[in-house]
């Protein structure tokens, strides 16, 4: 007879993963304190808007496996809808928030559509494609865009009547943000959801025949990731207070890919990681520009060579290893499969 | 023990834009090396000496922003300049406006900003000045000089003008003011061909220019993109003669250049290769000694020379830092420099100054002149 | 002496250890099978030996001379050829062209031809899907197609892993009569693993019985039969089950 | 000038660019096609092409010559970063892509810091212009195409010759039943590797023989590359030479007859629209090796 | 009582080759019904055309009476149809117990589904007897534990009625024997079975009726002792005695 079993406790450890996140951020948050540069803080900003940003894209790829190499785009749908509504209607911040959010879902759909039709390969240039032709428009958008010169956005940004514009505050802002899109994305990679868009990374066939709608859960998955995109590019619009197409085409969406690649898209804590390497390495290593990118494109390239699943997960791999190197032999072998992906997979 | 008064810079160092980068700390650093040789300025009874900081914005604007940011607050600059890039520039002037320092950009997009309303004591570009002309007058006093110039090498009086123009901020802005002058001037534009900003094979622009007959072809404005054009222009016959917007008649020799048909030139303000401004000569002197290289863009540092020197002239008749007063002294002054000498910021912060044209005959003479640009903007 | 000998070879994945210390023989036209249960490590061996997976310790001889951690193309191109399991057939390529790469590495034209001819004789369903697509083929023409393929390469030793999945009663027959005939026709040796007990038992004179990546025991087939370990790991299932 | 002059003028323009596009596309095409390396970076190779042109002809050098040094250059730099970072990529395609990203970035950079960021260019080769009618020929654009027609024809006959074709479509199928057949899977690789990229080599010679050229100028080509690589059936070569004619001609046409500002969106618009309709391509390709995330 | 699965008059070409001719074939609730053939008579084709993984050509298929000609795959596994496929799939890069709580979650109970209460994920793999590889990544399970975790994912999308595409392929006859005692079981949940297979032991203990197909028709259907004797199956099929 069937018996009856319960699954063990499987939300603790799940907690397990978004604890450093927050403790990290927690830490983040209190780096004012060190009355840091203001280079520093505006630095931060922008990784932090990055990282909004980033943790759609690990909805997308490292949950759902669909590489987009046009989130830039969307995080552009957001800003502009932040700018234009800031324009024609006096739109304030918080009300963009959701405006923008939506439009960047409902422009990700509108690419995810026809784009998801094409499965593999394809879908990345296509998605490519898409960006750059949102940038075209942009440029050739008359007044209403701002053409190539973009839009300003001007009006201060508040928060309980307390003016956010300022640096420190507007930072603190950000991090909470961070912390929420960080909450947002593990919330739905433990969620049932989260697991629907794995078993669609895996196998489409399969997930098909246990009753998941493949298509639209995919094209939900990338909504999700306009999500995100759309928030960071409210952010972003009210940070810069000046956006133009250029800064949405498809150079700063390859960037973001790498981005969340080099921190390990499938972890909670890739996204930040990422984020915060690609935007800071440069000036801790305080290189000359054309060869710290250099020296940032050799470190990708070893990270995915060395860590494919990004820099988090490598290094937590390293040390689970040195951890378990005191213990018996038959363990660490185990230990070890668990963390390697099988190579060939039998079909 | 001197005191020191900082100037900061934001230009692309690295990226994208680099090649217009170079020349903005080139210009600045040239000046404030000669301010601080002839002593430093007097403000207030004390000597000041000027120290420029330059940050790369490596074609980046969150990094443009953390740069301007960090001159603003942790340096404390009293004076930015930069950046090269439009959206970047509008963006820093949010940062700098506010904090009450004076911002030069050359960027001729500011004209959208730079109202009456806005630079008013109390506006939100007060301390924003523009180190180029209103756009008119540099396409006004461009355009009549072309055909002044063409009209004898050509043998009869041009009436028929097509422009290819860059598709970017700069070209968007720019082409509808030359555009106008050209109509101003009499001429005939049938058709203003815009190309994508980073397009090599011009060749099918230039087809659809030369099937509208045209008497000269307008490369305006990307110098760069200007010679790659030319000489698939002339391999196609497309016009009768070309008008390259930014070229120097200095890059014009040394890149041997030479076409069968008439072709003018101007220079951002003044042509380093061959010039009828007599002080130029000595400035690119220095310039190029002190290593900068010879480039499309290299007369535009000649602007942000100017500029420094004007700002210190200008904090000298303040006898204060205090940007308020700095900014009235500005707009007061008459600064002697090499542009102009005369030059002087009009009520919305734009500079007036003339605008070199140049030309070569096939297979012949360059010869150049400087234009004055037109006093009203033409009627359309 | 053996035509194909392994001795004390260890194989694995990453870090998980699959064949501990195995060694077997095979001699020339002899048709040898290993039994096992589920994930024992059978394929992982065959694998090995065909050079798929690089053995980690131990050595392979072929033909008198030392094979080990040769790759899977050299080890084909001397005749050792490995029909794999799960029919990994090239599914995008047309039934004829799955075969023509069974014999890339042959320089004998003639015979080529003459064993194309011969394969879609054997299996004639694969002569009329000749022209169609790899993929489009039911699961057990998979299998045939999968196991001419093989034998256009010529084996002089082939590995068989589960030929039978997947086959009607009629082509399980078949495959049988096959098997049997390889060693005369083709000359070749032939190692097979099989979970069909009743295939394997029926066409080798020797077998191995595996067990967690071992070999637990060893002998010709008439013994091995009768062996009260391997009727309880492999066989003894069926009649309890069926009471 | 006549609107037929006009109408052959622009067919000619767009031929030649479409060549370089063509060469680009059928390097990807054959490299993803049948080593399933999806390599971004191969507008980079490109790039080096011209550059090895441009200091080869500098220092001195005809540009035949030069043209030949950048195809074995950029061989011979296909060949080490096949052997040294894509095979380490092969059973992740995903992981491969990143890499190429990452190359475009270091390729760029390295270029700079070595050379400068600006355009470099090469006296044209060829100067002479003939005038048929109203309608201009300039002789380095027919040796242009005539070299890319010749070269990738010859690449198809290698590619396809029974034997090898077939080997090589079994070796992207299935790496590991290839190798069971014989076939010298890793060897077939790295050459069609090799291969493609020397084609790049050849692109950025000739490309440079026409335009100027920066380090950044493999950005914008690789998209077209990839575009016409996808409009024609990745894996095709027949159809990269077709959908580079279609996408050449597009441009021209847009640029001479459209709205002049809109050119870079006909080509998008166009892929788009195509594997809309026909997910493979025009002309149908494989769907390559799976994607395995 | 009416059949849970009607199928009638279903064709299947792919261009030139007929894979299924006008097939008529009942289920009855509660049974477990067995069609074998040739290779390459149409068994996995009748599925999938059942599973919405292909569309018909011709023919319809009604399930409780519902038509679900045509819908797609996710709909009618909704509508309580599972199955297993003939190449064993699972979600390789999950972990086994994942694996089989994903199957369980787009299960909808009202639209046709078993209204009994189901069993949890775990218990699941303990019925197939994989609890103790719950953790295991699915993409190192060895053939025969895939097919079972195979067979536990149908089970977790709470089938009325499972189709099994040779389910004990590359198992060996202790395997099959265990195989055997589960799938027996299902009746007794609610649970209808169809089954293809070749293993001719494992027909026989699992199937009272079995239907025959050859060339896409179906040549034969009844008990199965009859059909196995039938001497056109015997021709075409067993070649020969058992
Ligand atoms: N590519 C792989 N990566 C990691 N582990 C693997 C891989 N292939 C097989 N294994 C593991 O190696 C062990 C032996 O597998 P193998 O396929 O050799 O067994 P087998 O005896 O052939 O079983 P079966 O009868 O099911 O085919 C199994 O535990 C399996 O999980
Ligand atoms: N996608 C397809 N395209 C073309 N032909 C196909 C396709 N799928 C199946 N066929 C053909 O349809 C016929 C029936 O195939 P099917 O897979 O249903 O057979 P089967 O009865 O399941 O055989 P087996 O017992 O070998 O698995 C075969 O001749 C096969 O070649
Ligand atoms: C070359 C110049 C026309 C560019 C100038 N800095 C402008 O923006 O107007
Ligand atoms: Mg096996
Ligand atoms: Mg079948």
């Amino acid at each position: 007879m069937i018996a009856s079993r319960q699954p063990n406790g499987s939300a603790i450890s799940a907690l397990r993963s978004l604890l450093p996140v927050l403790v990290v951020l927690a830490l983040i948050a209190l780096v004012p304190l060190l009355s840091p540069s203001n280079r520093f803080l505006s630095l931060a900003i922008s990784a932090g808007i990055n990282v909004i940003a980033l943790y759609g894209l690990s909805v997308l790829f490292g949950q759902t496996g669909i590489l987009s190499m046009g989130h830039a785009a969307l995080v552009g749908v957001g800003a502009y809808t932040a700018a234009i509504l800031a324009r024609d209607l006096c739109t304030g911040f918080w009300l963009a928030l959701p405006a923008a959010a939506l439009a960047s879902a409902l422009f990700a759909m509108i690419v995810g559509i026809p784009s998801l039709r094409v499965g593999g390969h394809h879908f990345v240039i296509m998605t490519f494609a898409f960006g750059q032709l949102l940038a075209i428009v942009l440029t050739n958008g008359g007044d209403y865009t701002g053409a190539a010169t973009g839009l300003d956005l001007v009006g201060p940004v508040t928060l309980f009547g307390a003016d956010m514009s300022d640096l420190t505050r507007y930072y603190l802002m950000v991090v909470a943000f961070v912390a929420a899109a960080a909450v947002a994305s593990w919330a739905i990679i433990n969620s049932p959801y989260g697991r629907t868009l794995r078993a669609i990374r895996e196998n489409e066939r399969l997930a098909a025949s246990l009753g998941i709608n493949v298509g639209r859960h995919k094209i939900g998955a990338f909504v999700v990731s306009g999500i995100f995109a759309g928030i960071s590019g409210v952010l972003l619009a009210h940070f810069l207070g000046h956006i133009s197409p250029t800064q949405f085409a498809s150079f700063p969406s390859i960037y973001l890919a790498l981005m969340v690649m080099i921190g390990g898209a499938r972890l909670i804590a890739g996204p930040l990681a990422g984020g915060i390497l690609v935007a800071f390495l440069p000036e801790v290593l305080n290189l000359d520009p054309v060869q710290s990118r250099i020296v940032y494109g050799v470190c990708l390239i070893a990270v995915i060579l060395l860590l494919p699943e990004g820099l988090i997960a490598g290094v937590g791999q390293v040390f689970r290893r040195l951890l378990a190197s005191g213990q018996p032999k038959q363990e660490r072998e185990e230990l070890d499969t668990a963390s390697t992906t099988p190579s060939e997979v039998r079909r | 023990e001197d005191n020191i008064v900082k100037i900061g810079v934001v230009a692309a160092e690295s990226g994208s834009f680099v090649s217009a980068g170079h020349t903005l700390p080139a210009g600045v650093g040239l000046a404030v090396k000669q301010i601080n040789d002839a002593g430093g300025i007097k403000v207030g009874g004390k000597t000041y000496k000027l120290e420029m900081v330059k940050r790369d914005d490596r074609t980046d604007i969150a990094t443009a922003i953390a740069a301007t940011q960090e001159l603003v607050r942790d340096v404390k600059v009293q004076a930015i300049f930069g950046s090269e890039t439009h959206d970047f520039t509008l963006a820093m002037a949010k940062i700098t406006q506010p904090a009450k320092i004076i911002h030069f950009a050359g960027n001729s997009t500011l004209a959208k900003i730079l109202t009456p309303d806005s630079v008013k004591p109390g506006g939100e570009d007060h301390y924003l000045f523009q180190s180029e002309p209103q756009e008119f007058q540099r396409s006004g006093s461009t355009a009549s000089g072309v055909l002044t110039l063409l009209e004898p090498l050509l043998g009869y009086k041009p009436k028929k003008s097509v422009m290819i123009v860059g598709n970017d901020a700069t070209g968007q802005f720019l082409s509808s003011y030359y555009f106008k002058a050209l109509k101003a001037e009499g001429q005939d534009v049938p058709d203003i061909i815009f190309y994508p900003p980073d397009t090599t094979d011009f060749s099918p622009f230039l087809t659809r220019a030369k099937s509208l007959n045209p008497d000269i072809i307008h490369f305006w404005y990307n110098g760069d993109s200007t010679l790659t054009a030319l000489p698939q222009a002339l391999e196609l016959g497309a016009a009768k003669s070309y008008f390259l917007f930014g070229v120097d008649p200095g890059i014009w020799k040394e890149k041997q250049l030479s076409a069968d048909v008439p072709v003018a030139m101007s220079c951002v303000p003044v042509c380093w290769g061959e010039s009828s401004n007599p002080k130029a000569k000595a400035y690119f002197d220095a310039y190029f000694a002190a290593g900068a290289p010879h480039g499309v863009t290299s007369s535009v540092s000649l602007l942000y020379h100017d500029y420094v020197h004007f700002l210190a002239e200008a904090w000298e008749k303040a006898g204060s830092f205090d940007p308020d007063k700095t900014v009235e002294a500005l707009l007061t002054l008459h600064h002697q420099g090499v542009v102009s000498d005369d030059l002087t910021f009009n009520p919305t912060h734009q500079v007036t100054h003339a605008t070199e044209v140049c030309a070569a005959a096939p297979g012949g003479d360059i010869s150049c002149s400087m234009q004055q640009p037109p006093a009203e903007a033409p009627k359309s | 002496m053996s035509l194909l000998a392994i001795s004390e070879i260890v194989t694995g994945y990453g870090p998980t250890i699959v064949n501990r210390n195995v060694s077997l023989t095979l001699a020339q036209g002899e048709i040898v099978t290993i039994l096992g249960p589920n994930g024992a490590g059978k394929s992982t061996l065959l694998k090995a030996i065909a050079g798929l997976v690089r053995p980690r310790a131990g050595s392979i001889s072929f033909d008198g001379a030392d094979v080990t951690g040769l790759p899977a193309d050299i080890m084909a191109r001397r005749g050792v050829v490995l029909v794999p399991e799960g029919r990994k057939i090239f599914v995008d390529m047309t039934v004829e062209e799955n075969l023509r790469l069974g014999a890339y590495s042959r320089k004998d034209p003639d015979a080529v031809e003459a064993d194309f001819a011969t394969m879609l004789a054997f299996f004639p369903i694969l002569a009329t899907k000749r022209r169609d697509k790899g993929g489009s083929l039911s699961g057990g023409q998979q299998q045939l197609l999968a196991i001419a393929r093989g034998l256009m390469t010529r084996p002089r030793v082939l590995l068989l892993d589960e030929p039978s999945l997947g086959l009607s009663p009629l082509l399980v027959k078949e495959i049988k009569a096959i098997i049997l005939d390889i060693g005369e026709r083709f000359g070749a040796s032939v190692l097979l693993v099989e979970q069909n007990a009743g295939l394997a038992l029926a066409v080798a004179a020797r077998g191995y019985l595996m067990q967690n990546g071992r070999i637990v025991v060893s002998g010709p087939i008439a013994e091995l039969r009768d062996m009260s370990l391997m009727r309880d790991l492999y066989l003894g299932g069926v009649a309890q089950a069926a009471s | 000038m006549r609107a037929v002059d006009i109408f052959i003028q622009q067919i000619l323009n767009g031929l030649s660019i479409a060549s370089v596009i063509t060469l680009i596309a059928v390097g990807v095409t054959l490299i993803f096609g049948l080593t399933g390396i999806i390599n971004f970076a191969h507008g980079e190779f490109l790039m080096i092409g011209g550059i090895v042109t441009w200091l080869a002809v500098s220092a001195g050098l005809g540009f035949p010559l030069a043209a030949v040094l950048a195809i074995l250059a950029v061989g011979l730099m296909g060949y080490i970063l096949e052997r040294g970072i894509f095979r380490f990529t092969l059973e992740r395609p995903t992981n491969g892509f990143i890499v190429s990203l990452g190359l475009i970035v270091v390729l760029q950079h390295v270029v700079v810091l070595f050379w400068n960021p600006n355009q470099k260019s090469i006296p044209r080769p060829l100067t002479t212009v003939w005038e048929v009618g109203g309608v201009r020929i300039a002789s380095v654009r027919v040796m242009v195409i005539l070299i890319t027609v010749a070269v990738v024809a010859l690449s198809f006959r290698m590619i396809t010759a029974s034997r090898y074709g077939r080997a090589l479509r079994a070796s992207v199928e299935d790496r590991d039943t290839a190798a069971l057949m014989g076939i010298p899977v890793r060897r077939y690789i790295t050459g069609v590797f090799v291969l493609g990229s020397a084609l790049a080599g050849l692109g950025g010679a000739l490309l440079i023989a026409l335009f100027p050229i920066t380090p950044f100028t493999g950005g914008t080509m690789v998209m077209k590359g990839f575009a016409v690589a996808l409009i024609g059936g990745l894996g095709n070569i027949y159809g990269a030479v077709a959908a580079g004619l279609i996408l050449g001609i597009v441009e021209g046409f847009s640029a001479g007859y459209g709205f002049s500002q809109w050119t870079d969106a006909y080509s998008f618009v166009l892929m788009i629209l195509v594997l809309l309709f026909r997910p493979h391509g025009l002309f149908g390709g494989t769907s390559g090796p799976r994607m395995a995330s | 009582m009416s059949p849970i699965l009607e199928i009638r008059g279903l064709s299947k070409r792919f261009g030139g080759v007929t894979a299924l001719s006008g097939v008529d074939l009942a289920i009855e609730e509660g049974e477990i019904l067995g069609v074998v053939g040739p290779n390459g008579s149409g068994k996995t084709t009748l599925f999938n055309v059942v599973t919405g993984v292909h569309m018909p050509s011709g023919g319809s298929v009604s399930f409780r009476g519902r038509d679900i000609t045509g819908l797609k795959p996710h709909a009618i596994s909704r509508a309580g149809i599972g199955y297993t496929f003939q190449q064993a799939m699972a979600f390789a890069g999950l972990r086994v117990l994942e694996n089989v709580q994903i199957a369980g979650e787009h299960v909808r109970v009202n639209a046709g589904a078993s209204h009994h209460p189901w069993p949890t994920p775990l218990a699941l793999l303990d019925f197939v007897g994989l609890a103790a590889l719950a953790d295991e990544r699915a993409g190192v399970l060895p053939f025969g534990s895939l097919r079972l975790l195979g067979l536990a994912l149908a089970l977790a999308s709470r089938p009325a009625l499972l189709l099994l595409d040779e389910p004990a392929a590359g198992l060996n006859d202790r395997e099959t024997a265990a195989l055997v005692g589960l799938v027996r079981q299902l009746p007794g949940h609610g649970i209808t079975v169809c089954v293809i297979d070749h293993d001719m032991k494992l027909m026989q203990m699992l199937c009272r009726r079995l239907a025959v197909l050859d060339f896409g028709s179906k040549i034969a259907d009844g008990p199965t002792g009859a059909v196995l004797a039938d001497p056109k199956v015997l021709d075409v099929y067993l070649g020969g005695d058992l």
